[in-house]
């Protein structure tokens, strides 16, 4: 017996999907999730806090909290959307440091003389691009696991930084160095201010005075418009160049990547150094605003940057993510960490509380919107 | 003769290598080995562990910090049972006798904080705000119990976390927060410049008072920024016991008649000068 | 005959302690298709995949146009006109099908690898190409993850296809496909034979689709080159003996009716 | 006829917006292979995955000899008598080939599960079943993933076969083998077939292994069933025609000839 | 022309392979590399250090460091091996630590009067239990990445613990407890001594006296023994029982376990809840051996539980390790954090310096055994 057969010719493949309206478009962004939990700390802390996080000085301090956390963040980022860690960040940190103000201090290594600002940069970017290199380049080669690689070198280099710190300084710590942004342009490209125009309007407007009745706040800091750079820019690499389908590539599958041409190696290797180059940035906007440097300085900041990724929505398998949900994240965090002083009844040791409650929300959220547009993967 | 001091720290304050150059500097002088330790973790047990390899080592004698005595004492008390002579330092003075050292050289932490507390309240202070840059650290958390004592109010401290930026960012927010605070504990020298910063942000009348020395400190001293820092003179804490010691052992068990407090001093616009090329080195 | 397009001398490769190919002599010819045959672990994906550069041999040499080459990079073996179709590593499935389908070598404007992309091209093309061979994605910029086994290897073989220039080396591009798309897949290499400039070596373990397509047959057993021969110099019975490795097979429809019988 | 050993009826599962399958009825009986047959993206795969118990339906009951059973993992699916040969999760690469073979059935002297293993015994076992079906692995205690792709096939289908009881559900078995092990792999079928009590589901997209073992056809388009029926009512090219899901195709060799002439 | 063809049935599949010698045998054992490692760790600080560091205190000490590290590493490494990470290891110790010594102070909770050495450890025994199977069950329910929900809960649980110590106890660090070992044969258990006989012997040989010429030292710590026994059921479990191969085959390939019957969800969730033991174990032992508790207790545990792990040759993406191995890895990271007391010219800040160093070369000794046994997966 041979059963009827129906005609299936008129069924097409696009009946099997249920289509949504534009909210559901929407909520399709791989943003959505970043954007929700940022709304949320955001309204809480203005109502919380009576406005005060907003207010003049305020602002500009949340932006510096939230600029250094999105600088690092967004190396990290784009690392994870390649498929790797770096847990030395932190370290990295440190060690630049400590680098960049020993140099000040003590002057160039091998007898190079004093240093300025633009030298003790600029050698210490060599050392540690070389270091970024070095991770990468063994991470690559050796085939292991990035997390072990990177958690050798977060041990190693906080141990460096230690070591150097006590042998050459004789104390971990520098301070009492010129205050190098009143006389080097370089060094207030870091450390100084920046969008003095924003203020200014703000004061003529009839605002932002100070108890003495003067202008309050006279600008963001420096690294407020580094963080909106590097955003702008790793924004469209990651999604409107060729290095950006590279990157996504190399996370995704990357021996897929590699049969078909992708450089995956120095796809890998660079961003390596990427991470280097933004611990970096962020080591030399606080050397240079306060001109000290500590060996505990960028402690743990590589779980941070981490957490941030992943709120931001990066997968932590590789292959998806985006900058703008990095910013997302960063502002939320930049928040949790700093605006929360604001609010007069809780005490700073709710802070780890908090951020680890927002990271369980937000990677909650950002799963849910993943899966919806990657079908489940 | 070797003598081993260990004391507590990550290996990042700066408080800790003027210690070990005091040490060093006895050593030197009196012609002894000397050798300084530290339990990178920070954790009690993992510091009474090092204690306990020390005298594993059969030093002629041993220097230790005494910041939890319940957590250390076990050990130091079987390394004084075993015969290694023993001499407390920094934190602990209560507790030196009981875990059998010979005496205490130093001073503390709640003590150092009164005191500063107290001079904070004569000079016009009225609601404060203990900026604190590792809230889980005990000593740090008994400098700003021992300031809160002397001012008479409930202890109102923050986590200001070990990050420069967010140490300012952060002192600033609290500040607006709270508009009637009008003086400031520092319990760290990077801690007490960013503060002064983020008081001059704020545009406040603040009266801040620091614990330890960094020439940046010393600076803000000299400006009026910051009205003192605590000085616990630390290096004695190093060069003291080393001395004691090499006496204990090679003069019949010659010793001082009781402990000797290095601190605590006060550096603030009076001597500040004078202090400051020590600043961080023999300060 | 010719020159061949791609000559292979003595290739051999070691894994450690493994020899997984053993002196492999190989030639292909322009315009023709060639079955590299064998039974599983005979080398085929491993001779493959030093063709297309992904592994370095051992031992051994490679010849494209008679010129000796080294290919360090898959990318060097693409460079050199070695378009190939992976038997498990063809697809990255959270990247969308545009973006797959040009990986690596993406249309950009500007300086690389920080040209911008041109989205809009690469989206139609690659529409465009998997029409061609049978499959009509509703939306480019869906991701691959979303599409079915087979959906994904016809991706990856439009892919090479519209790529693959001198030579295409397809691994068994057919074992996951149902029937429409295998016919897809054997009617576009025909077409692409038919061109008569392009060689096509073929791994496949279906002796049907080998016979429908295949000009020349080379036999793999155990790493080294067991036999091989034209389609008509070669019986039906001992082509599948030859992929078997040289074990000799009945007849199977018998055995298997005997099986029953039982 | 009698009872069906497994009935399902109108199996429907969704994947979030996406319908994988519409409502199938299907039958199996003891003794026979059901060949279900379809175009990628069918729905094959989800069907069986739900009747081993790895999906569940969002509608629609299973019966397993007339009662119904709800499976709410894998292993209920086990303890009821079915045993499957997954297309894309077959096997664990790092462990040993016999602790591949006993995942999850391990044999253990002791409280479950911390009984201590018989690996003396299972080592014996796996080896046996492995030479049963054509394969000689010289260690049991080597690393799964040292082997390729066909041998790792070979090894999950010894295990379903070995701990396989009333159906036995193969997705793909023959498609990444080569022509001995396919052959070794019908062969097996038809052995369990003649035992007589067995039902056994084969996918493939090959359609002379169809042909060769099937008893009875059910065929999958777009999650829906579009037909069915016993090997003597169908066509040839019926069969074809509905296993690429309801087109009409040609004559293939005939079509490839004409490229060629083009 | 139809080419020769040879014929090829003599030759067989295993004529492929060449084979070794009984060395190479010794070297494919996956503990191979960690115990390399070990080797130079112990005879460069037997030489270092006089011989000091293996005289009766410092048998005994080394043993404290080396059993303590062994305890997390065991949690971590059964863990790793299912595919998951815990990095919320050091904040459960903290959490434990701080649970324990709270309830002997300030009695249990709930107002259920003073607590006993037992009642305090069960109590928060059972609360860590349920704390890991929460981090399993999210982990396993919302297919999130381990990495990140143990983030979460690193934060959170440190959190939390600082946020007891103040709001209950005031202060960060709990002291003048009385010194329960004494008293009772559970706080003893943990807290005490074992092993006495060993060094009653040795006391009795005429060695293992001290300067005032009595006995020296009177026993191990009791956590060596604990050490010992988890080390001994972890070992079997892991390779010779049904749940070991459950294990394996969870972080090997967990869709294929999962549909081979495998308990997959029960498997991860238990490790979970075993490594929460670990942590409470590791905590128990400190806090009756010390009577206190602090904030920073097993601050940054969970970084180095996980680089003993990869010492001890477990691979980071699951599915392959050995207890021997981590029993290796303890000890060699044991020695390594004693070593600078050892060898008079480094101080602490080298640890992390050797750390960095040690890990790195364990690494890449394990993955090229690693690679010999799994041939190159
Ligand atoms: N990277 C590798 N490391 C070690 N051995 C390998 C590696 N790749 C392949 N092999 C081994 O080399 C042999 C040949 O493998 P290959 O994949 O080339 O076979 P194949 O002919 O493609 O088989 P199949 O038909 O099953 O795809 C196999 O025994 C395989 O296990
Ligand atoms: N977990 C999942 N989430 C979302 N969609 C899925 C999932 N699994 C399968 N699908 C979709 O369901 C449809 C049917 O897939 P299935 O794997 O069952 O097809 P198949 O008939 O086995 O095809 P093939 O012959 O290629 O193996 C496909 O479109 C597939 O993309
Ligand atoms: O007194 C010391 C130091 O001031 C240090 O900053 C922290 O530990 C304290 O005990
Ligand atoms: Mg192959
Ligand atoms: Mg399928």
């Amino acid at each position: 017996m041979s059963d009827t057969t129906k005609n299936s010719a008129e069924r097409k493949e696009a009946d099997r999907l249920q289509s949504g309206g534009l909210l559901s478009v929407l909520k399709r962004r791989p943003e959505a999730g970043s954007f929700l939990v940022m709304l949320v700390a955001v309204i809480v802390i203005s109502f919380a806090s009576n406005g005060n996080a907003f207010n003049p000085l305020g602002l500009k301090n949340n932006f510096t909290v939230i600029s250094q956390f999105g600088i690092i963040a967004t190396g990290a980022c784009l690392l994870m959307i390649a498929g790797d860690f770096d847990l030395s960040i932190g370290s990295m940190i440190g060690f630049a440091g400590m680098s960049m103000a020993m140099m000040l201090k003590w002057g160039l290594p091998f007898g190079l003389g004093a240093a300025t600002p633009f030298t003790a940069f600029l050698l210490t970017l060599v050392m540690t691009l070389a270091i970024g290199w070095l991770i990468g380049t063994i991470v690559v080669r050796s085939k292991l696991s990035s997390f072990i690689v990177s958690l050798a070198f977060l041990f190693f280099l906080r141990g460096v930084t230690e070591v150097s710190f006590r042998l050459i300084n004789q104390s971990t710590q520098i301070s009492g160095l010129q205050d190098f942004k009143e006389t080097s342009w370089f060094a207030a490209m870091f450390g100084g201010q920046a969008l003095g125009w924003f203020y200014d309007t703000w004061f003529a407007l009839g605002g932002n005075i100070n108890r003495a009745g003067n202008q309050w706040v006279t600008g963001f800091d420096a690294r407020f418009l580094w963080w909106v750079g590097l955003s702008l820019v790793a924004y469209i690499v990651l999604s409107r160049t060729q290095a950006g389908n590279w990157i996504f590539a190399t996370g995704d599958n990357s021996e897929s990547a590699r049969a078909n041409g992708v450089p995956v190696d120095k796809v890998r290797i660079s961003l390596f150094m990427f991470t280097a180059f933004c611990a970096t940035l962020f080591a030399a906007c606080q050397v240079f605003d306060t001109n000290t440097a500590d060996a505990a300085k960028g402690n743990l900041k590589e779980l941070e940057a981490i957490a941030i990724a992943v709120v931001g929505g990066t997968l932590m398998t590789g292959g998806f993510g985006s900058v703008i949900g990095i910013v997302f994240g960063a502002i939320t965090f930049g928040l949790v960490a700093n605006a929360v002083f604001f609010i007069p009844s809780i005490d700073g040791s709710y802070y780890r509380v908090f951020v680890g409650v927002v990271l369980l929300t937000a990677v909650f959220l950002n799963e849910s919107v993943r899966k919806r547009i990657t079908g489940g993967l | 003769e070797r003598y081993v001091m260990i004391t507590h720290t990550q290996g990042t304050d700066p408080f800790w290598p003027v210690v070990e150059k005091g040490g060093r500097d006895a050593a030197e002088d009196i012609g002894v080995e000397f050798e300084y330790n530290f339990a990178p973790s920070g954790d009690m047990s993992d510091m009474a562990r090092l204690i306990e390899s020390a005298a594993a080592t059969q030093p002629d004698g041993l220097i230790v910090s005494l910041p939890d005595a319940d957590a250390l004492g076990g050990a130091i008390r079987a390394a004084a049972e075993s015969g290694i002579p023993v001499i407390t330092i920094n934190s602990g003075l209560e507790s030196s006798k009981s875990v059998g050292a010979l005496m205490h050289i130093g001073q503390p932490e709640k003590l150092a904080g009164f005191a500063a507390g107290e001079r904070a309240m004569a000079e016009g202070g009225t609601k404060a705000l203990c900026l604190n840059q590792e809230a889980y650290n005990t000593a740090l958390v008994d400098r700003c119990q021992g300031y809160f004592d002397a001012t008479g109010q409930e202890l109102n401290m923050i986590d200001v976390s070990n990050d420069v930026s967010q140490i300012k960012t952060r002192t600033a927010a609290a500040l607006q927060a709270d508009p009637e605070i009008d003086s400031l504990l520092a319990v760290g020298p990077h801690v007490c410049e960013a503060a002064a910063a983020a008081v001059k942000e704020v545009g406040a009348q603040i009266h801040l008072a620091c614990f330890d020395m960094t020439p940046g400190v010393i600076n803000l001293i000299k400006d009026g920024d910051v009205a003192y820092t605590i000085d616990q003179q630390q290096y004695l804490q190093g060069y003291m016991p080393v001395a004691v010691l090499h006496l204990y052992n090679t003069n019949a068990g010659m010793m001082p008649g009781s402990n000797i407090p290095s601190g605590p001093g006060f550096v603030d616009a009076s001597n500040a000068a004078a202090v400051e090329v020590q600043a961080g080195v023999t300060r | 005959m010719a020159e061949p397009l791609i000559r292979t001398q003595g290739l051999t490769k070691k894994f450690g302690p493994f020899t997984a190919l053993n002196g492999i002599d190989l030639e292909v010819y322009k315009g023709e298709v060639l079955a590299l045959l064998g039974d599983n672990g005979a080398g085929k994906s491993t001779l493959i995949k030093i063709l297309s550069g992904v592994h370095q041999p051992t031992a051994g040499k490679i010849f494209v146009e008679g010129a000796e080459m080294k290919f360090a990079s898959p990318r060097d073996a693409s460079n050199a006109g070695i378009g190939t179709v992976y038997q498990d590593l063809a697809i990255n499935p959270l990247m969308s099908v545009t973006r797959n389908f040009f990986m690596g070598r993406e249309l950009y404007r500007g300086v690389a690898p920080f040209g911008l992309l041109d989205m809009t091209k690469m989206d139609e093309i690659a529409h465009a190409e998997m029409v061609k061979i049978g499959i009509d994605v509703s939306d480019p910029r869906q991701a691959v993850g979303t599409m079915s086994g087979g959906q994904r290897q016809t991706l990856a073989i439009a892919r090479a296809i519209y790529f693959g220039a001198k030579v295409l080396i397809l691994d068994e591009p057919t074992s996951a496909l149902g029937q429409k798309q295998q016919m897809g897949v054997l009617k576009t290499m025909m077409r692409v034979r038919a061109r008569g400039d392009i060689a096509i070596i073929f791994i496949t373990h279906n002796e049907i689709h080998s016979q429908l397509v295949a000009d020349r047959y080379t036999f793999l057993a155990l790493g080294e080159v067991i036999g091989g021969g034209a389609k008509a110099d070669l019986e039906h019975d001992e082509i599948r003996r030859l992929m078997a490795g040289g074990s000799d097979i009945g007849d199977l429809a018998k055995e298997l009716q005997d099986i029953q019988a039982e």
